[in-house]
């Protein structure tokens, strides 16, 4: 297999917190990697050095054999690397066929508007928002608008998507309805990156983990693996739990 | 020597600058609205001092208070009124409406003072200062004297007083602020008449110096854009600091290059910093 | 097809009126004609990319001068008409890559401080453009009426090619990105819109209809000076004008435009030296009450017109 | 319980727009008890604390402080009504000194001679703060923010202090300190509800917890006898234990 991103001992400091520290590991072609860690790890500045919103302080990004470091972001996504954000930021008063259509027409092979808004509508299907294309974005509810940057983010074909917190908010029966949709789009063959804190869902999709705890890398592996590590559960539910529960320390 | 007396000119002229802006810097990094009504409010500051001074016989250095307090009260009646209504919205609306208000005031100077320039003689200036070699003269140096001891003190103000820290702390952190039990629209409304105040007080040391005229709002408004960003937002030291920079640069274009080039030259040195540093030279880069 | 068929009925209504009117009725169209040009160009940077420029007065006084300028050195007029546009064109290129990365209340400074710095250039270079005395541009051989009837047609125009420019960059991808930059600028760039670009380009465009008709400005009036042309509320009508009408949308611009002149003159007549504080009032009066604009108001009472469009 | 509550929050609902967070929050904290609230990133802790010091009006269901409802209370009104929010982040004036960090705990208060002691008490927590007064606050590591941050918290002299992530991002030998600390605060009466990642951390500190999960009271008791409850692990890793193994 091939490693479609290569992150390369990459590094972020804001002041004197290193919010990302020396992380390196690969993403095959056609994987999903499942990005996990707890809360204030380092996992969406992680995705903002690979999509180029913060410079990287130290290492490599490599997409596609093309070094995106320091690249900016409308030429990493050109590239064919779309996101989700963990706070839903759609165009607010364009509607929602006009979000999507920006993906398509900037990113995506759509030669103009007319041809871009015919594409959204094709992805507004595939993700069960065609009744709502009309209407303004900020209108839809949480759940949809998750799904719209879903759609947005289809519209600019991606080869790599990172999704960042999208069911976070949802509840199971809106989230079932997610996870289906992200289960069709790696059908496709697009490549992905859940970032997600529900370790269920995780599991539930992903081939493999990354677990990042005070911006470094802690573990990586299959689910089974990560979830039974001790340094895992020592991150997510403290030290003296994971020492007070044998059970499921390796 | 010459060069000397140019500094000290500067130097004069930069303590009076900062006046002008420390109060228009405040509004701007508390409230992040840009008051274009600063500029006005220096020469509504003149006009007090100026009939103070014609009709009761008190001096503009006395005027300062008036002007002051005159000023704060109408900068407090604004802010509580009508920009706290749209404090947070969009820069397009606070900018275009302290613009707006802006007219209505300097208009209605004109209509009231009209435009020709007034000055005020004193009867007893205090005669010419010499230092050295530098010639000042005496009612100047005691202005800019005033003006850098106003700055000083709404400093301490806003460093020692309890109210003083709530605007300090509301301009870091609203809500933060929030959580001490501070009430974030009274000290909007404070921190504008605050600035008010001391366009008022700047206006009257002013009137001694300057033509008094409602066609000179602008042009302290300028000065005060250049300072602020000179210096960086909302810092009273900064302001200071810039104030002088300011001062001295304008008195040695003004010998080298004439002094109808001054202005261009502090225009152009604006349009340079925003492109380089839009935090200003002294003002702090925030984390993202 | 609609705002096509909407701007050739409207344009045609106007150009008929030398028919009916008299000086004062085509003096007033005329400016109606440049308000609207200035209110359009505006909504390029300020309502679909969402950046408050200050620049106007900048574009249309360098305009004005540039065509001053060439004329007075043997250029005709109508190229020198186009030269000044390409000069505002070219300076709003230039500008905008050294303001544009700047947000919000920086970016409002920077792009009111050029118009004062040029005003001041100008006032500083005598021999080259007639400083604070101001500068005279060729008479036409002319009837006074039959040039207000050419001024009014070159404005007229000028102002509907700024309409018809309007009408295809809302529907092209440039005015398609500068909305989404407007909204949300760093989805934009997320998203693949090379975003300096675009805000460069709507700059560009915000400027060069402006250029052009400051140079019909100065020859329709003959006489400029830099108090005049760099005025600061050239800069400032034309947000009040699009704030009256509508951010954002195709004909709102020119609907605050003939708004904002017929406010205009009826203080003018009433109340001459209070004229600049109505003005004032106008704003606040918009900004506090109605910053959505005049049109949003009537849209609000009748729903059925707002899903017509 | 037989004492009344001093804070009782009930069904209580909020969001942000319409993005409902908080689904029906239902707790009380008694006078000098020491309160922790558990639950996964995203379950509505911060916005439950947010409602609780006035930043965010509840859409529906009701705050009740000493008896007195906080309907449409402003934070200053709650502050007024004894309760301070350490918030998460700790959210110090970084470029003001600690003491004036301090000082702005006690805004609202007029009794001088009452704020000096309170200084003087926090000082003699806190040596650390007492020794660096003059320094901005932004130069302190994150531990000494913290009590920092606590310090301000009760220059209020609060009746209930709110605490959101005590430990979040800092060194096991800082939260040791802190905890002890919030111990010895919690012995002079001041009732303590604290929000807390690490469950056992918390657990032992509490004497009583509530287990928050999607925005709704899933599970309430003694600390203690929470801390073995399979509850635990499924609201943190969306795994029951049985699932882990």
């Amino acid at each position: 297999m091939t490693a479609l991103l290569t992150l390369d001992g990459v590094s972020r400091r804001f002041g004197g917190l290193k919010a990302v520290d020396d992380v390196s590991f690969d993403v095959n072609e056609s994987e999903i990697v499942g990005l996990i860690g707890p809360n204030g790890s380092g996992k969406t500045t992680l995705i903002n050095l690979i999509t180029g919103v913060h410079p990287a302080t130290a290492g490599h990004v490599h997409f596609d054999g093309h070094d995106i470091t320091r690249q900016r972001p409308y030429r990493i996504a050109r590239l064919g690397l779309a996101r989700t954000f963990q706070i839903v930021q759609p165009f607010p008063r364009m509607t929602v066929v006009e979000n999507v259509a920006a993906g398509a027409l900037f990113c995506g092979h759509a030669s103009d508007v007319r041809e871009a808004r015919a594409i959204a509508r094709e992805h507004l299907e595939f993700t069960g928002l065609a009744d709502m294309a009309d209407r303004p974005a900020a209108t839809l509810t949480l759940a949809r608008r998750k799904r719209l940057e879903l759609a947005k983010s289809l519209a600019m074909r991606p080869r790599l998507l990172m999704l960042d917190e999208v069911n976070a908010g949802l509840n199971p029966t809106e989230i079932e309805e997610a996870l289906a949709i992200i289960r069709k789009i790696a059908e496709q063959g697009v490549t992905i990156i859940v970032i997600e804190h529900l370790m269920k869902v995780v599991l539930s999709i992903s081939h493999r983990l990354v677990v990042l705890h005070h911006g470094q890398l802690i573990a990586q592996g299959t689910p089974r693996k990560v979830v039974a590590d001790k340094r895992v559960i020592e991150a997510y539910l403290g030290a003296k739990y994971a020492a007070g529960n044998p059970g499921v320390s390796n | 020597m010459i060069y000397l007396q140019i500094a000290a000119n500067g130097l004069v002229l930069g303590g009076l600058y900062a006046c002008i802006a420390v109060g228009f810097s405040l509004v701007w990094g508390v409230l992040n609205v840009i008051n274009i009504l600063h500029g006005s409010f220096i020469v509504l500051g003149s006009y007090v001092a100026y009939f103070a001074y014609v009709h009761l016989g008190i001096h503009p250095f006395i005027s300062i208070f008036i002007a002051g307090g005159v000023l704060y009260a109408l900068g407090y009646v604004v802010q509580a009124g009508i920009i706290n209504r749209v404090v947070s919205a969009p820069v397009l609306i606070t900018l275009t409406l302290t613009f707006g208000l802006d007219l209505i005031l300097n208009n209605t100077m004109l209509v009231a003072f009209t435009a020709d320039y007034r000055g005020i003689a004193l009867a007893h200036p205090l005669g010419s200062l010499e230092i050295g070699t530098v010639f000042l003269p005496g009612d100047r140096v005691a202005a800019m004297a005033l003006a850098i001891l106003l700055t000083i003190l709404l400093y301490r103000l806003l460093r020692d007083s309890t109210i003083g820290r709530a605007i300090i702390a509301v301009r870091m952190d609203r809500e933060a602020a929030a959580l001490m039990g501070v009430d974030v629209k009274r000290i909007n409304a404070i921190t504008f008449a605050i600035g008010a105040f001391m366009a008022g007080a700047a206006g009257a040391l002013l009137s001694i110096i300057f033509p008094i005229s409602p066609l000179n709002g602008p042009v302290f408004l300028g000065k005060a854009f250049v300072v602020c960003v000179l210096g960086g937002l909302g810092s009273v030291p900064g302001a200071l600091a810039g104030g002088l920079l300011l001062g001295v640069i304008e008195s040695f274009t003004s010998y080298w290059l004439g002094p109808e080039r001054a202005v261009t030259v502090s225009f152009a040195l604006l349009l340079v910093l925003l492109f380089v540093r839009p935090s200003g030279l002294m003002g702090r880069r925030g984390y993202e | 097809m609609r705002s096509w068929l909407a701007l050739v009925v409207i344009a045609a209504l106007v150009a008929a009126l030398p028919l009916a009117g008299n000086n004062y009725a085509l003096r007033l169209a005329t400016t109606v004609c440049m308000y609207s040009v200035m209110a359009q160009s505006w909504n390029f940077i300020g309502g679909l990319a969402g950046y408050p420029s200050f620049a106007t007065a900048a574009f249309f006084g360098l305009g004005a001068y540039a065509s001053a300028i060439l004329q007075n050195r043997g250029v005709p007029m109508v190229p020198a008409w186009a030269g000044a546009g390409l000069a505002a064109l070219l300076f709003a290129a230039f500008l905008g890559g050294a303001i544009l990365h700047l947000r919000g209340h920086y970016f409002a400074i920077a792009s009111l401080i050029v118009a004062e710095m040029l005003r001041e250039i100008v006032n500083t270079l005598p021999d080259f453009t007639g400083g604070g005395k101001g500068v005279n541009l060729p008479l036409l051989k002319l009837s006074v009426t039959g040039q207000a009837q050419f001024f009014f047609y070159a404005m007229l125009a000028l102002a509907v090619l700024t309409v018809a420019t309007t009408i295809v960059i809302h529907r092209s991808k440039l005015g398609f990105g500068l909305r989404c930059i407007q909204q949300n600028e760093s989805a934009a760039d997320i998203i693949g819109i090379n975003t300096y670009a675009y805000k460069t380009a709507g700059f560009s465009l915000s400027a060069v209809f402006v250029g052009v008709a400051g140079a019909i400005y100065a020859s329709w009036v003959n006489y400029i000076d830099p108090p005049d042309v760099f005025d600061v509320l050239i800069s400032v009508k034309p947000m009040v004008m699009v704030l009256l009408g509508g951010l954002g949308t195709i004909f709102g611009p020119s609907i605050g435009a003939v708004i904002l002149l017929l406010l205009e003159e009826a203080v003018w007549r009433n109340f001459l030296t209070i004229h600049v504080a109505a003005l004032g009032a106008i704003i606040v009066v918009l900004v506090l009450f109605l910053p959505n604009g005049l049109l949003a108001l009537i849209r609000e009472r009748s729903p059925t017109k707002a899903m017509a469009k | 319980m037989s004492t009344t509550p001093i804070l009782s929050v009930m069904s209580l609902q909020a969001g942000y727009g319409e993005v409902r967070v908080l689904w029906d929050v239902s707790l009380e904290v008694a006078a000098g008890e020491l309160v922790c609230i558990i639950g996964s990133n995203g379950a509505g802790k911060t916005t439950l604390m947010r409602c609780l010091s006035g930043l965010l009006q509840p859409s529906a269901g009701s705050i009740v402080i000493d008896g007195r409802p906080m309907a449409q209370a402003t934070p200053a009104d709650f502050v007024r009504a004894g309760i301070a929010h350490v918030p998460e982040g700790r959210r110090l004036f970084s470029a003001m000194s600690i003491r004036d960090n301090l000082l702005m705990g006690a805004y609202l208060r007029t009794d001088k001679v009452g704020i000096a002691a309170d200084l003087e008490r926090i000082y003699a927590m806190f040596p650390i703060l007492a020794e660096r007064q003059r320094q901005d606050a932004g130069t302190l590591s994150g531990g000494e923010q913290q009590m920092c941050a606590i310090g301000r918290g009760l220059m209020a002299a609060p009746r209930v202090l709110l605490i959101d992530e005590l430990s979040l991002g800092l060194a096991p030998r800082a939260v040791e300190l802190l905890s002890e600390t919030l111990r010895k605060v919690n012995a002079t009466g001041v009732a303590i509800l604290l929000v807390e990642q690490d469950v056992m951390n918390a657990l032992e500190l509490a004497n009583r917890a509530y287990v928050i999960d999607h925005g709704r009271v899933t599970k309430s008791g003694p600390a203690m006898g929470l801390a073995s409850d399979p509850a635990i692990c499924e609201a943190y890793m969306g795994l029951s234990k049985a699932e882990l193994q």
